[in-house]
């Protein structure tokens, strides 16, 4: 058995498991946000599980799906979910080093959630029911404005690391301890930003609400039901834990593993369980302080998040 | 009998016998078995010339040096293209009852008597008898012009006469000129006046006597050859002639005048040094380019609009000469070549499509016809191509060469806007017979309908034209070379 | 195998040549012209390819004579480079395919009578094309850029009765001609500097030096840019490519556009010597802004060849970008960076060959199912054609840069020269690297959004007029080429390392250019010059994908529940055509973010018959401004021609106005010459 | 005393073109065209006298049979056959054009001073009066509207060149004389001919009337 092969498998493991990992929390976190904002608002809010009822519900209903449409409509969520749980193996979550980091770095982690973006809004296209066309619409054009924001941001904290790719860059600010500089700030700000953006919540969009004149994610998922919703909700909830956990290896890697001894792991786990519902805490006053933005906002939102990004370059390059 | 008088001769018997009357076939007969007769005695000078000799006659009256050489093959080439294509001409018009036996009679005579003349000019060595035969080809196409005896036409030919009269009166003046800047030197008697003689007195010429001979000699040429100010007979003219002629003036003509322009220069450049006849050439030859072009732009028919492309290429030529450069005089005179050999393609299936719509304006021939005559149309924008100086043809060899000698000489700038003057013209000719060729067929709704193409005598000549006018862009017989650079020794080292 | 290879290019050409011989021979049997035409096509890129692959394997170039002009002394040879190879793999590479689809699509979308013009020119515009990538001096180039041009008028003007295609034809004429002019103006310059028209010297790098080679540069950088439909040169393309037969826009996309790329690369950045700081500002920020406004201006497109054919130009543009970064870097002396960028400009140039005519053969199984080129009357086509839906969607996918198919890679490498470029060049300029990132991210996800659009309005849903509703799946001919395409665009997705590995030869034929081992990550992947800094294998990421699939699957599919058909809800109505999501809606949004760009004119007229309260019916209408049209070019236009009626003047019919002419010029020349006495 | 003839008759050519800028009468204007011609053969003759040139005298003899006898008389008998007798008004008024004309015979003495023949004067006054006789008939062809006038103004042109072929030449070769007296005759009775036929189709002669071809 080459060692070639051991690292194969060992990489193909560690991406099993890591994927498997996230895929198991990420209706958690929905719900916790969710519980938080309802005592933000005296409401009792529901039990941390009822994010598992809900998937395990939908995947147990029998599939209905519009006689319009093709297989595409069918492809949609799958490759929307394969996309989801494929980006999640390049991301370091506990352990300083991705599973697949040798499949690419942050260019890829986007493209791979643009793909997923895609097959989805493609999809919505294909019942014919307006809705789906208004989500497509408005989702694309709010991604194509966050990208550049996003890239410009990753670009500021890679390239204080001298590497795109995660697993390099999380090793290197452990290791070097990077001194911080104010330039995180700015980078920090605007990705938040834009990682409220794409993950739908308040002000971009209201995951809650089902009114047609500023939905935009439910609106691209209206027609959906049983185990192909399921997929949808799921992959989009592991795409935000997938955020915020890439947000705390940029800004925030301290007590991330370097080593397989399982103390170190232990502390890996639980570090980053705290960042994440520190973010979470952070999002949910985000949302419960802010009123949903008109769609013609957002653009501003976003334009601001580009200028902090950029302003991150400029002042730590020049 | 001399093989140069022979030359001369043959064309004139069949002017002579056209002229008499008779059976169409057998004037049919005559004409296109005279010109041919005539091209292949061209051949045989030429022949001659490139064997060492030096074909003349009348104690060097005429004499063929290397640029006669060129410019008599190139008149017989059109001479009997001109024949055989007016052939068909003829018969179509009369097909249509168009062509009284006095037309007939003028047609049969004028053409070859044309072609003597055109030749007579090319061979010409004694100044006097240059101007002589000048003045014959503008006799001769005067009653071409007026061929189809129209009110146009009558105001066509007597622009053409009053303005080539004045012209003529100013060579004369110049020719005088030269001869009085000789007194002296030059002697008495028939060898007084001939090209070679004042080659040999060059020096002691008296200057400024030379100078405004020169002056007035190439106003005088340069009003038959067409470069501006003195272009403005041309598209009256050619709008009126019937296109054999047309396509002896665009080509006979606008080479015999070249030739004389080169005379001229060539006497001056030895006796003044080049710059002087070198700059007025380059000028009038830009200014000829430059005023061809807004008008290319703005035509409403088609046969003027060839007839400035003409005007374009007379200044090309002029350019070519006036750039005072080795590579650009062979520039030029290739492109003399290839202009004789593409020009008659243009005008004749621009003149086949006048005809089926019995009318050369654009608005009358209405759009598309290339569906309607697709053969013609073809070959039409086949020949705009090729005039238009676009790649792999000819005419953009010639160019580019004149264009390169331009940059890297004394002239940068005149070149660049040379340049940007050939761009522009190209646009205006793709807009044009864009124009005229594509769409949906158009009937004009208060004309006859076109007459459908015919495949006769006239369009034959038309696609072999154009076989050799494209063949000819890769593959010039080696003897013609050695003519063209036998021609360009004659102008750059004037011998 | 050698012996062909070393008389590939003259049988190449001789094959086109007298298959257009033959074609022309053959007007009369439009069938026969369709095969000659087709055939020699076919044989002939085979041939190129042989020879294009070969040079690219030993990265030595061949030479050779096509022949000599005896008239102007000239000799008319060829030499295939590295670089040339490049280009004409790509070339070969799409005229198979596209002959292949074109025996099938003429035979509907031809009319017999034009067969063999079309089969002509056809072959001449490709063997005019191959003629430009090989040339060796600037006479043969010339002559085949112009054959090329020409032939490519011709084709736009197919369809001749249309006023359109008149116009777009002799647009592209003008503008072509303009764009040559200044390049015989260009090369002429350099010849007479280094007395020489081969490339060999006078793209020596060392002929002109200080403002005119600027100079000369300039005129390059037009003379180009309109053949690579660089905005503000690129206002034929939008009007040609759509104008012409489908499989020939097809190619006019793919390839005829890298002509002009060709060019910038052998001339511009290659040919003048080092670049200069803002010549490389100049590729950059025109690149930028091509990519950006071509990508705009797609979006908002109704008519699918327009959209297809403003996509090229954004794609053209991000090659230009990625060359001028390469330029850049070679300005400032960094040349491994610089080497990524070329490579990441020339892999786009194979990339966007492929993905493009993908698309625009696809477009045109459409067109001729449905008769229209309207994308909103198109609609539901999944159903009816199942094949080109799928082959269409692959490209789609492709042309938004997204992982797992080829468009990935060459934006992945661009972004690479992009950040290093940032990194490692001095001062402000380096500013300028992340800005262009930004807004080539902004352009690819743009790019997203236009195709979800082009290709759900298209082909999901309802269809949207009985055309669409009655469309059937073209024939296996046409199918199989846009499979092969598709394939590719999925096989060079997966595998970018062997493409790099290829180019490395290519690249390090240049000058100044070194190509780092370490590019040629692994093989399957590929990496930035450092390892460390970035690396991709996109075939990893696929199988993580995979098994995001079958986790997919075995979350839903474990259990065999019938899948119960619903309609759509249709608001309380009935589900209908008229209810969908239009595509004019669908880039709404855009359209009002972006309304700086576009400065759309809207109009809506409520029609009412009784009273204004009963409105019987609403008219919309929306059109964005062509800015370059309206504020650059008709105005140039109208002045010229205002020129050209004030001139009529001069020939107003009087004879003594004539007559005075000459007085003048007399009296003029007179006084000159009393002047030098 | 030759040097004398020489310069008046010159002079009186000269003064002959004048009169026909100013003349408005077709009838005088050919007379006065013919008188030209025979101020040109005195030139002629007295030139062949003086410098005992006796080939000149051909040139004499050919002038006054063409020139002040046939091409005359061909005229008047087109302008009887016509019947239209005065010109009309032409570009210029009268006073104008005398001026112009002033203008033009300083221009051409200033360019004959290049002649610096010192010893005689004559050769000197000669090509002055020729380039000023010449100019003066381009401008009579310029501003007169009559097809006649035209004829005439180009036929003045031709003296001139006569005048220096005579002036200043040791005299052209005599085959060339004869063949350009003969191409003049030609290209009168075309001229003529055409005039006819111009005046025959639109009932008048005025030539500026012809400018249906533009562009």
């Amino acid at each position: 058995m080459t060692s070639a092969m051991q690292d194969g498998l060992l990489a193909a493991g560690a991406a099993l498991l890591q994927a498997g990992g996230l895929l198991a929390l990420a209706p958690l976190l929905k719900t916790v946000i969710k519980k938080m904002k309802a005592r933000l608002q005296n409401r009792q809010g529901p039990p941390l599980l009822q994010g598992y009822y809900d998937l395990a519900k939908l995947l147990r209903k029998e599939p209905v799906r519009s006689d319009v449409a093709s297989w595409v409509y069918v492809a949609g969520p799958r490759a929307y979910f394969a996309a989801a749980v494929a980006a999640t193996t390049l991301v370091p979550v506990v352990f300083a080093a991705a599973p697949l980091e040798s499949a690419g770095g942050i260019l890829l982690l986007v493209g791979a959630l643009a793909f997923g973006r895609f097959a989805l809004a493609t999809a919505a296209l294909d019942t014919g029911s307006p809705f789906g066309g208004m989500g497509a619409s408005r989702d694309m054009t709010i991604a194509a404005l966050a990208e550049p924001a996003l890239m410009l941001g990753l670009f500021a904290s890679a390239l204080a690391a001298g590497s795109m790719n995660l697993g390099v860059l999380v090793r290197t600010l452990v290791q070097e301890g990077v001194t911080r500089h104010p330039a995180d700030i700015l980078a920090f700000a605007g990705i938040f930003m834009i990682v409220i953006a794409e993950t739908g919540r308040i002000p971009v969009d209201n995951p809650a609400t089902h009114l047609e004149l500023t939905m935009i994610h439910e609106a691209m998922v209206l027609e959906y039901a049983g185990p192909d919703l399921a997929l949808v909700e799921w992959a989009s909830a592991v795409k935000e834990l997938l955020y915020f956990t890439l947000l705390v290896d940029l800004f925030l890697p301290v007590g991330i593993a370097t080593s397989t001894a399982p103390a170190a792991l232990l502390v890996g786990i639980v570090a980053w369980v705290g960042k994440v519902f520190v973010l979470a805490i952070a999002v949910t006053i985000v949302e419960s302080t802010n009123a949903k933005l008109r769609l013609f906002r957002v653009p501003e939102l976003v334009s601001i998040s580009l200028g902090l990004a950029f302003l991150a370059l400029a002042i730590r390059f020049l | 009998m001399n093989l140069l008088l022979s030359t001369l001769v043959v064309p004139l018997l069949t002017a002579a016998i056209g002229g008499l009357g008779g059976p169409r076939p057998f004037k049919d007969a005559t004409m296109a078995g005279g010109l041919a007769l005539t091209f292949a005695l061209c051949l045989a000078t030429a022949k001659q010339f490139l064997d060492g000799g030096i074909p003349s006659a009348f104690g060097d009256a005429l004499r063929v040096d290397g640029l006669s050489a060129l410019v008599l093959v190139l008149g017989g080439f059109v001479g009997l293209l001109s024949g055989l294509y007016g052939i068909g001409y003829l018969r179509r018009n009369e097909a249509r009852g168009l062509v009284t036996p006095r037309m007939r009679r003028e047609f049969y005579g004028l053409i070859p008597a044309y072609v003597f003349a055109m030749l007579l000019v090319s061979v010409s060595n004694s100044l006097g008898i240059l101007w002589i035969a000048v003045e014959l080809t503008t006799l001769a196409s005067v009653f071409l012009i007026t061929f189809h005896d129209t009110d146009t036409s009558l105001e066509a030919a007597w622009k053409f006469l009053v303005l080539g009269s004045l012209g003529l009166a100013f060579a004369l003046l110049g020719t005088v000129l030269m001869f009085a800047s000789g007194r002296g030197s030059l002697g008495e008697g028939m060898g007084a006046l001939q090209w070679t003689r004042f080659m040999q007195v060059a020096p002691e010429l008296h200057p400024f006597t030379l100078r405004l001979g020169v002056v007035f000699a190439l106003i005088g040429y340069g009003t038959k050859a067409g470069l501006a100010p003195m272009h403005t007979w041309k598209p009256d003219a050619y709008r009126e002639a019937p296109s054999p002629a047309v396509v002896l003036m665009a080509v006979g003509m606008v080479n015999g005048a070249l030739y004389c322009l080169l005379r001229i220069h060539l006497i001056s450049g030895a006796s003044l040094g080049p710059e002087f006849s070198e700059g007025l050439l380059l000028t009038l030859g830009l200014l000829s380019v430059l005023i061809a072009t807004p008008f290319v732009l703005i035509q409403w028919n088609v046969k003027r609009l060839l007839a400035y492309s003409s005007i374009e290429h007379v200044g090309i030529m002029a350019i070519g000469v006036g750039l005072g450069a080795q590579a650009a005089v062979f520039g030029a005179l290739l492109h003399m070549t290839y202009h004789s050999l593409a020009k008659p393609v243009a005008l004749f299936s621009a003149g086949t499509l006048a005809q089926l719509h019995s009318s050369s304006n654009f608005d009358r021939i209405g759009q598309g016809t290339f569906t309607r005559a697709p053969v013609t149309s073809a070959l039409f924008v086949l020949a705009t191509v090729i005039i238009t100086g676009s790649p792999p043809f000819g005419l953009f060899f010639s160019e580019i060469t004149i264009l390169r000698a331009g940059f890297s000489g004394a002239h940068p700038t005149a070149t660049a806007v040379f340049l940007a003057a050939l761009i522009v013209l190209f646009c205006g000719f793709a807009y044009q017979v864009g124009h005229l060729v594509l769409g949906p067929p158009r009937d004009p709704a208060d004309r006859r309908k076109p007459q459908p193409e015919r495949f006769d005598a006239g369009m034959a000549t038309v696609i072999a034209a154009a076989a050799i006018a494209v063949v000819s862009a890769f593959y010039l017989p080696a003897p013609l070379m050695a003519l063209i650079r036998a021609a360009t020794h004659v102008v750059w080292s004037r011998g | 195998m050698d012996g062909l290879v070393a008389v590939g290019v003259p049988l190449a050409l001789a094959i086109r040549l007298v298959s257009v011989v033959a074609t022309l021979m053959l007007v009369r049997h439009a069938r026969a012209c369709r095969w000659v035409a087709l055939g020699a096509s076919i044989a002939a890129s085979v041939v190129t390819a042989a020879v294009a692959v070969h040079v690219i394997g030993s990265t030595s170039s061949i030479d050779g004579t096509l022949f000599r002009h005896a008239a102007s002394e000239t000799v008319l040879g060829y030499s295939v480079t590295p670089l040339s190879a490049w280009f004409l793999t790509t070339l070969s590479l799409i005229a198979v395919p596209v002959a292949l689809y074109s025996t099938g699509y003429f035979a509907h979308a031809i009319a017999p009578p034009r067969m063999a013009a079309v089969g002509a020119a056809l072959n001449a515009m490709v063997g005019g094309l191959e003629v430009v990538f090989v040339a060796d001096g600037v006479i043969a180039f010339l002559c085949g850029w112009e054959v090329m041009t020409l032939a490519t008028a011709a084709l736009v003007a197919t369809e001749h009765e249309s006023r359109a295609s008149r116009r777009a034809a002799y647009l592209f004429l003008v503008m072509s001609h303009v764009g040559t002019g200044c390049l015989l103006a260009g090369f002429l310059i350099l010849g007479s500097v280094a007395g020489s028209l081969s490339f060999a010297v006078i793209l020596s790098g060392h002929v002109v030096s200080g403002s005119m080679r600027s100079g000369v540069f300039a005129l390059f950088f037009i003379g180009f840019g309109v053949k690579a439909g660089l905005i503000p040169f690129h206002v034929w393309l939008p009007e040609a490519h759509p104008a012409a037969p489908s499989s020939v826009s097809a190619f006019m996309s793919a390839v005829l556009i890298t002509a002009g790329i060709y060019g910038l690369f052998k001339v511009c950045a290659f040919g003048l010597g080092p670049p200069d700081v803002n010549w490389a500002l100049a590729f950059m920020s025109l690149g930028t802004l091509s990519a950006i406004l071509g990508v705009l201006y797609a979006l908002t497109q109704t008519d699918i060849k327009r959209l297809l054919a403003y996509s090229t130009i954004e794609n053209s543009g991000i090659m230009a970008l990625g060359l001028g970064a390469a330029m850049m870097a070679l300005a400032h002396g960094r040349h491994t960076l610089a080497t990524v960028a070329v490579a990441a400009s020339l892999m786009h140039v194979l990339n966007h060959a492929i993905f493009k005519s993908l698309l625009f053969l696809g477009a045109g199984s459409v067109v001729m199912a449905t008769g229209t080129r309207h994308i909103e009357h198109f609609g539901g086509l999944m159903r009816r054609m199942p094949w080109t839906g799928l082959w269409f969607l692959i490209g789609a996918l492709a042309i938004s840069g997204l992982p797992l198919l080829n468009g990935f890679p060459s934006e992945w490498l661009t972004f690479q020269a992009l950040l290093q470029g940032f990194t490692s060049t001095p001062g402000l300029v380096r500013l300028n690297f992340p800005l262009t990132a930004a807004l080539l991210a902004l352009t690819s996800a743009l790019a997203a959004a236009c195709f979800v659009r082009a290709f759900g309005i298209s082909f999901l849903a309802l269809p949207r007029s009985p055309a669409a509703s009655e469309a059937h799946e073209s024939p296996a001919v046409m199918l199989v080429p846009l499979g092969f395409l598709a394939t590719l665009c999925v096989v060079l997705g997966l595998f970018p390392g062997f493409v790099l590995r290829a180019l490395g030869g290519v690249t390090a034929s240049l000058p100044g250019l070194q190509p780092p081992a370490a590019m040629m990550w692994g093989g399957l992947g590929m990496s930035s010059a450092l390892t460390s800094f970035d690396h991709v294998a996109p075939v990893m990421f696929g199988l993580a994908f995979v098994g995001g699939l079958i986790g997919s699957a075995a979350l839903t599919g474990r259990r065999a529940v019938a899948v119960r058909q619903a309609p759509t809800w249709g608001c309380g109505g009935e589900l209908t055509p008229r209810s969908e999501y239009t595509a004019t809606a669908f880039s709404k949004p855009v359209l009002m973010i972006f309304g700086a760009v576009y400065r759309p004119t809207r109009q809506v007229d409520a029609v009412a018959e009784v009273s204004p309260y009963f409105v019987h019916e609403i008219r919309y209408r929306a059109e964005i401004e062509p800015t370059f049209e309206r504020y650059l070019y008709r105005p140039l236009l109208r002045g010229v021609v205002r020129m050209a009626g004030g001139m009529k003047v001069l020939q107003a019919g009087s004879l003594h106005a004539y007559l005075a002419y000459v007085l003048v010029l007399a009296v003029i020349l007179l006084m000159w010459l009393g002047g030098t006495t | 005393m030759t040097a004398n003839v020489l310069i008046l008759s010159a002079a009186g050519m000269l003064v002959s073109a004048y009169l026909m800028v100013g003349q408005k009468a077709l009838f005088t204007t050919i007379r006065l065209y013919g008188l030209q011609s025979l101020l040109l053969a005195i030139v002629a003759t007295t030139m062949a006298i003086s410098e005992s040139r006796h080939e000149l005298l051909v040139t004499a003899a050919l002038t006054v049979v063409l020139k002040t006898i046939l091409i005359p008389w061909f005229l008047m008998r087109t302008v009887d056959r016509i019947g239209i007798q005065r010109e009309v008004e032409p570009f210029l008024n009268v006073p104008v054009s005398l001026l112009i004309c002033l203008g033009l015979t300083v221009v051409g003495y200033r360019v004959s001073s290049g002649f610096e023949e010192g010893t005689q004067q004559v050769t000197h006054h000669l090509i002055g009066v020729a380039l000023s006789l010449l100019l003066i008939g381009m401008f009579l062809m310029v501003t007169r509207k009559k097809a006649i006038t035209q004829i005439l103004a180009l036929l003045t042109v031709e003296n001139a060149v006569f005048l220096v072929a005579v002036g200043v030449t040791t005299g052209m070769p005599l085959v060339v004389e004869f063949g350009i007296a003969f191409d003049v005759i030609l290209a009168v009775l075309v001229l003529g001919i055409l005039v006819q036929r111009i005046v025959g189709r639109f009932e008048s002669m005025d030539v500026s009337r012809l400018s249906n071809l533009k562009g």
